[in-house]
């Protein structure tokens, strides 16, 4: 019979209507500035770079300026200039480290290939999406320290995954001293021990216990 | 000194009264060549203040109840609960630049809206919105009312034509083919109704449709069978007659842009968007006049309430209803439009026609033979129907679908 | 379907004068092709489109494939006489001769009617300058129409009896064939934030205020 | 409070411009001998109703139209050409923004054809991880097609809200799963990047059981709507034989009563386990394709049914398998799977470096689109939007 | 009022908190300047234009989770005659830039841009390609960058609160009034021609300069 679906359609509607007003299935609306979205664990968007430490942020950087994601990124949007000297990291190895380590968000696509492939866990996927800006360089070009956080903010947003990570950086961590101290012990038997480097090499486990003992971080690079 | 004492009759209650107990306190003063202007005066005011600030609501409502049907709250943070967001809307469009393409007609795109809403404004002059409420009374009332709304699809039509661009042309003749085709459904439908009350004033067909059946069911023209179908009818038509969804034609979005209103920023557009919910509130209190008792009370015992909130009840209900149809629909194709109106509408509201006369010629019938009355009065509504919408919907209809052999 | 070899002999059989050739395909994937005479190509085409058996009744991709003339190191041989009587010297000498590139055109068809497929059709322009014409098989599949104009557009090969040869992706009055390995992009750097070796040469060339002295510099 | 003029205060100027709103120049044409006074319009490349940036250059007699020519190629972002200055494992993501609607299944296609490439196996649980996540994308992308066609039908924005509701239940499982909403980049060569947590699956479960009253509310508000019916049935007829011979495929070859369905015909993945079937339509017109994909959503859900009672353990990634620095033996695959718009494929020719030297896509939307003109011709323009809205194309995979 | 204009032109003489204390106790209204800058900031009705990925989560922003209508916004007007906001939501590509621009110029004054996305803002993941525009903002003025690929919904909202932050700030008088109120300003951007190779111009000099190879965190 004509109108019988069309009086279907607006019991639909009517039921909706009527919905929304005491059924939380058909009232689905997140206000947002007021009540922020659950982001998922797995959410992603934006890389960041992992640190130790929150207090000296630059000194426990992770990266190790290895340029693997600068050359896997999609679409290029990672720039790393390696530094010219070492620097003791966390651990109190002597690294290289990025002078210059900057994202530019307004290319970056979020497709967290620079994650996967960075051998040192230090670049990690952030949560933040709410970064729009009047100013496309001043806002969106994220560098060095925009970027550094600390691991445990990295264990607010992803605690699942950051524990699995502390947990194979702590293993590989045992596994290096170990076979740091199968070599000193190697060394030692030997007539002549490399003493210097073989104190450098183990260096301090835990750094974060005592960050006061890392040297600051030099200057910033001045441009070449 | 007025609530000395209990009114005798509804309609010498103090708030029944009120409007024009008010208009008296205004003009009491003036001299009595003068009294009948400034009463004018203050009925167009009242009238352009109550529509004007009805279509602002509207709007909001309209944002609002079409968020709630799609499961979201509407417009909530411009002043409390969004209530603001009208006159946020009209700074922005009174401030917004106007744009005229140098080849329009320069001043057919300047009438335009203007015709359009100074035409949908008029029509509210002869509608009684309560117990002697009505801004103009006149004998052909109806007449002036329908001769006023038809004009509207050409003011639409000029807008079209005058913006020379190609989707408002096709948008012009479309509410062209429109206004050609759902005229006369709409005329139609209001003839019984003429007929059965024998005048063509609003306030005596108002009055026609006063009293109640054993004081639970009133004497509208709706609660008949053939008033039930012009109402209908009438209705679809104005639906049409006002380009809403889902004759929303013109101005049809995923077509033609906006239509007509392609080429029309700033105030004149949001001159159009007032006269559309105009016309659309114009329709709506022609309707509650002709079919649903107009200001009268739906029950006996709810008479202690002003006339003029009933209207307004009745009022907002339609517009209700044309929101919610809106959020509902998809809309017509113009062929199919076209055929609806002269297919269906237009033997449908002939039909009834002739039943409407059957009911004024058999007014005196009583008792049983009234149960007679009603039968007849109804297989004039259904059989025509059942005939008219097999017709209509020949060819289309759900269908059954095969799957593939693996 | 029968195989690759026994279709191949069957087309042989059918057009005496074709040259077919069947590409044999390196990846584990192993869906060889048939790289067909463009001259036969239409009618190859239709038969196996019509062929009952057969019945390739879609076609479902059309690409283009660019090779580049590339520089083909030859070591030759030369045999000149020697000393009387004696056996002619042979030198050889290595001589580096631009091999001609082309424009290959690769038709992958399938059949809905008898859900086989796919069957791989090649063909080869002579050169990618002046020689880029081959027929069109809009007239044998539809689906080839759009996917033909955009390999005119990217490729530049010219479809012969294409009914609405016109650019498809790029805009009317553009010029180039950008899917060729050989194109070069307009200058239109974007100064990035994040430049890259090859990144900065093209800066240095787009903004030579950068590279005048006195002007800070990153440093690739 | 008055406002002050507002020609003295420079708040409001008026102008007045040359040309019209969204005039464009449009190709000339040569009307036949005969024709009434013809209108050339240009829907797009900015219009309401193209789903993105298309343009069809229309002829119209009065309403009617005489010639219609779409105009491609305003997304055109050089997909191909970035994918042959990519490794196999940085064009994943780039896939994911071809039919931004379905990365999921885009992902799929092109792992399938690297696979091929490579000879990469792929672990049973990532073969039904990849049949549910299949799935889940045609659920997503036939509802919200249905609420784009009656979008351009004319409603108001209902049908379209209730398609995102189930849609943003459907991208918050991507979003837990993948870590984004749209661009999922989830399939890697030889199996996927994250194993399904139970939550994960229970909540899908949860999503897959209550996605039949969605449909059931859903097609009582369009299905048997009258004006539905009248707008949509008899307008776009496509004949079955022209279908496969312009290498329509999907929902809308289905439609035509073609029974072509890649899913049954290759049998890829882990699809010949699964018990379900393929709807066909009789008149291939629009009404028939909506319905055609309303059918397959059922099937989905029967399908994603199967797919979770029967997920098996196991690891997730092929160990063998290589992500970064991939690269195949010269030669060549073309690999496609049964995407939610239809046969969405890659053709790779690798010449044994870590770049594809060729990278195509046979992207559904872009064939299907070949017989655009056909099905308009006759129609008005009200239906050429419709025809064009339930031949169901993404912009991005069509100009890529 | 007669003293409104020269009210507008100097800042009131409430400081800004304590207009917010006002407005918090309801007393909303304190100058023409003030109620013009609410009025256009809670009424942004957008362009009804999409480009590409970016604008199915537009789209998504206006649907029922997120719901933009409640900043007034829902109103997506499909002529630009209408609209006060264009939202560049996806890769702009050359072919697409002269009508994305073209656009912009139909709109009528007061209007904004927002540039949503990686694309729109820089040409994004595909800024390498041939026929891809690298940035909008080489031919439109942008308001607001929404970084991304593609951006939250709640991203989008969070960029509309900012370009509502924005007007409302802005004084009508003086440097720093909006683009519109400036005569110093052209009132069209410059459509590019689609040439042989490229657009022409690759940009509109009047609102862009190719920024030297100086780096923000090295200058």
């Amino acid at each position: 019979m004509l109108g019988k679906g069309l009086l279907q359609g607006l019991a639909v509607t009517a039921k909706n209507l009527v919905g929304s007003y005491h059924d939380p299935a058909r009232y689905v609306t997140q206000e947002y500035p007021e009540v922020q979205p659950k982001l998922p664990e797995a959410y992603r968007n934006f890389p960041f770079l992992v640190s130790e430490t929150a207090d000296d942020p630059m000194g426990t950087l992770r990266c190790v300026a290895c340029q693997i994601c600068e050359k896997e990124c999609p679409p290029q949007c990672i720039y790393i200039e390696k530094s010219k000297d070492k620097k003791p990291d966390a651990n109190g190895k002597l690294q290289i480290y990025p002078a210059v380590f900057a994202i530019d968000t307004a290319v970056c696509m979020s497709c967290q290939i620079c994650v996967e492939v960075c051998p040192f866990d230090a670049i990690k996927m952030d949560q933040e999406f709410a970064i729009a800006a009047t100013d496309r360089f001043d806002g969106l070009l994220l560098n060095r320290e925009q970027l550094a956080k600390p691991n445990a903010y990295y264990h607010q947003i992803h605690p699942t995954e950051a524990s699995e990570v502390d947990a194979r950086l702590a293993a590989e961590r045992r596994a290096a001293e170990e076979k740091a101290r199968l070599a000193a012990a190697a060394k030692a038997a030997a007539p002549k021990a490399a003493a210097p480097t073989a104190a450098a090499a183990p260096g301090v486990p835990a750094a974060s216990a005592s960050p006061g003992s890392i040297p600051p971080p030099g200057p910033p690079p001045s441009s070449s | 000194m007025i609530l000395a004492a209990a009114p005798a009759s509804p309609a010498d209650a103090w708030l029944e009264r009120a409007p024009v107990l008010l208009r008296d306190a205004l003009t009491g003063w003036l001299p009595d060549a003068l009294r009948p202007w400034v009463a004018a005066l203050l009925s167009i005011a009242t009238i352009l203040g109550v529509f004007g600030l009805l279509f602002a609501y509207m709007t909001l409502a309209e944002r609002k109840i079409l968020g709630r049907i799609q499961n979201r709250p509407g417009p909530n943070r411009t002043g409390p609960f969004g209530l603001l967001q009208p006159f946020a809307d009209a700074i922005k469009a009174l401030t917004k630049e106007d744009i005229v393409p140098r080849a329009a007609d320069q001043v057919l795109h300047f009438l335009a809206p203007v015709v359009l809403v100074a035409l949908s404004l008029i029509g509210l002059a002869v509608i009684p919105f309560g117990r002697n409420l009505v801004a103009v009374e006149m004998e052909a009332s109806v007449l002036y009312f329908f001769a006023a709304g038809a004009a509207t699809e050409l003011a639409i039509f000029m807008a079209g034509w005058a913006s020379r661009n190609k989707y408002s042309l096709l948008a012009a003749m479309r509410a062209l083919a429109q206004l050609i085709s759902y005229e006369v459904p709409l005329l139609l439908s209001v003839v019984p109704v003429i007929v059965v009350a024998g005048s063509l004033s609003t306030t005596d067909i108002v009055a026609a449709q006063g009293g109640w059946a054993a004081g639970l069911w009133p004497h509208w023209h709706a609660l008949t069978p053939w008033g039930f179908s012009a109402f209908a009818v009438f209705m679809v038509a104005a639906l049409a007659e006002s380009n809403r969804s889902p004759f929303d034609l013109p101005e049809a979005e995923s077509e033609l842009i906006a239509g007509h209103l392609t080429e029309y920023s700033g105030f004149k557009y949001a001159l159009f968007f007032m006269a559309e919910y105009l016309g659309m509130a114009a329709l709506s209190a022609m309707a509650v006049t002709l079919f649903l008792g107009g200001w009268q009370a739906p029950l006996a015992v709810l008479e202690f309430i002003p006339s003029y909130a009933w209207f307004g009840v009745k009022l907002l209900l339609l517009l209700l209803g044309f929101i919610w149809i809106r959020a509902t629909f998809p809309r017509l194709r113009i062929d199919q439009l076209t055929r609806l109106s002269w297919k269906f509408l237009v033997p449908l509201a002939l039909v009834n026609l002739i039943n409407g006369g059957v009911w004024a010629a058999t007014a005196d019938w009583t008792g049983a033979a009234a149960v007679v009355r009603w039968f007849i009065s109804a297989l004039g509504v259904v059989v025509p129907f059942i005939f008219l919408a097999r017709s209509l919907s020949a060819g289309y209809g759900p269908r059954t679908y095969r799957y593939a052999s693996p | 379907m029968e195989s690759p070899e026994a279709l191949r002999d069957r087309l042989l059989a059918r057009f005496p004068g074709a040259s077919l050739e069947l590409v044999a395909n390196g990846s584990p994937s192993g869906q060889v092709s048939f790289r067909i005479d463009p001259a036969f190509l239409r009618e190859v085409a239709r038969f196996l489109r019509d062929d009952p058996e057969l019945a390739l009744d879609q076609c479902s991709n059309v690409t283009g494939l660019d090779s580049p003339d590339r520089e083909v190191v030859e070591t030759v041989k030369e045999s000149q006489p020697g000393a009387p009587g004696g056996p002619p010297v042979v030198t050889e000498r290595k001589q580096t001769r631009i091999a001609p590139g082309h424009l290959e055109v690769i038709y992958h068809l399938y059949s809905v009617a008898r859900r086989h497929g796919p069957v791989i059709l090649r063909a080869r322009t002579g050169n990618r300058t002046d020689a880029v014409s081959l027929p069109s098989l809009t007239p044998v599949w539809r689906s080839c129409e759009f996917q033909e104009r955009e390999v005119f557009d990217l490729y530049g090969v010219v479809f012969e009896g294409h009914p609405d040869l016109r650019r498809i992706l790029m805009w009317d009055a553009f010029t180039g064939h950008p899917m060729r390995k050989d194109y070069v992009e307009p200058d239109d750097y974007e100064w990035e934030p994040t430049p890259h070796g090859d990144v900065l040469a093209k800066a240095r060339r787009h903004y030579p205020s950068a590279a005048a002295p006195g002007a800070a510099q990153p440093s690739p | 409070m008055m406002l002050p003029d507002p020609a003295s205060t420079g708040l409001a100027r008026v102008r007045k411009i040359e040309g019209s709103a969204l005039g464009l120049r449009t190709p000339a044409f040569a009307p036949e001998e005969g024709a009434g006074d013809l209108l050339e319009v240009s829907l797009g490349p900015h219009h309401p109703s193209t789903h993105g940036v298309f343009r069809m250059d229309v002829v119209l007699d009065g309403e009617r139209i005489v010639r219609l020519k779409p105009v491609f190629g305003y997304l055109h972002r050089n997909h191909e050409k970035l994918g042959e200055g990519t490794s196999y494992l940085g064009s994943m993501p780039y896939t994911d923004r071809l039919d931004y609607l379905n990365s999921m299944t885009n992902n799929w296609a092109y792992a399938i054809a690297v696979e091929k490439l490579a000879g990469i196996a792929v672990t049973e649980r990532a073969e039904y991880i990849r049949v549910i996540l299949a799935e889940l994308s045609r659920l997503l992308n036939h509802t919200c097609l249905a609420g784009f066609l009656m979008q351009d039908c004319g409603c108001s924005g209902t049908p379209l809200m209730y398609a995102f509701r189930e849609r943003e239940k459907i991208l918050d499982l991507f979003e837990s799963l993948s870590g984004s909403r749209m661009m999922c980049n989830f399939q890697r060569f030889g199996g996927c990047r994250v194993d399904p947590s139970a939550e994960w699956l229970a909540a899908t479960r949860k999503l897959v059981d209550g996605y039949g009253a969605f449909l059931d509310e859903f097609e009582a508000l369009l299905s048997g709507n009258e004006i539905v019916m009248a707008r949509t049935q008899g307008v776009g007829r496509l004949p079955a034989a022209l279908a496969v011979n312009a290498g329509v495929t999907g929902p809308m070859l289905r439609a035509s009563g073609v029974g072509h369905d890649l899913r049954k015909v290759d049998g890829y993945g882990v699809y010949p386990r699964f018990n379900f079937r393929v709807p066909i339509g009789r008149e291939g017109d629009v009404y028939d394709r909506y319905m055609v994909r309303m059918l397959e959503m059922r099937e989905s859900i029967s399908i994603l049914d199967q797919a979770l009672r029967g997920l098996p353990g196991g690891p997730i990634l092929d160990p063998k398998s290589k992500q970064r620095g991939l690269r195949p033996k010269a030669g060549e695959a073309y690999g496609r799977i049964e995407g939610p718009k239809g046969e969405i494929g890659f053709f790779l020719v690798s010449d044994g470096t870590g770049n594809p030297t060729r990278y195509r896509v046979r992207a559904p939307s872009f064939v299907n689109l070949t017989i655009l003109e056909d099905l308009c011709l006759g129609h008005s323009v009200a239906d050429a939007v419709i025809i064009l809205g339930s031949i169901d194309i993404v912009l991005g995979e069509v100009d890529r | 009022m007669s003293e409104a204009p020269a009210e507008a032109s100097v800042p009131g003489p409430l400081s800004a908190e304590e207009r917010d204390e006002l407005r918090r106790h309801g007393i909303l209204l304190t100058s023409v300047q003030e109620l013009y800058n609410w009025g256009r900031s809670h009424s942004v009705w957008p362009l009804n234009f999409g480009l590409a990925c970016c604008a199915i989560e537009m789209i998504a922003a206006s649907m029922a989770r997120f719901d933009i209508a409640r900043f007034g916004s829902e109103v997506f007007r499909p002529s630009p005659r209408q609209a006060d906001l264009i939202i560049v939501s996806g890769t702009v590509t050359k072919k697409m830039a002269p009508h994305v621009v073209r656009l912009w110029n139909q709109m009528p004054e007061p209007k904004y841009c927002i540039a949503m996305g990686a694309c729109a803002i820089s040409g994004g993941p595909f800024k390498q390609g041939y026929n891809v525009l690298k940035g909008i903002d080489r031919f439109i003025p942008v308001d607001v960058y929404i970084p991304g690929c593609p951006p939250r919904p709640e991203a989008l909202l969070h960029g509309l609160v900012q370009l509502q932050e924005k007007i409302r700030q802005q004084p009508l008088r003086g440097p720093d009034a909006p683009r519109h109120l400036r005569s110093d300003l052209p009132c069209d951007a410059t459509v590019p021609e689609l040439g042989a190779e490229d657009i022409e111009p690759p940009f509109s000099p009047e609102i862009w300069k190719p920024p030297t190879l100086v780096r923000p965190d090295k200058a």
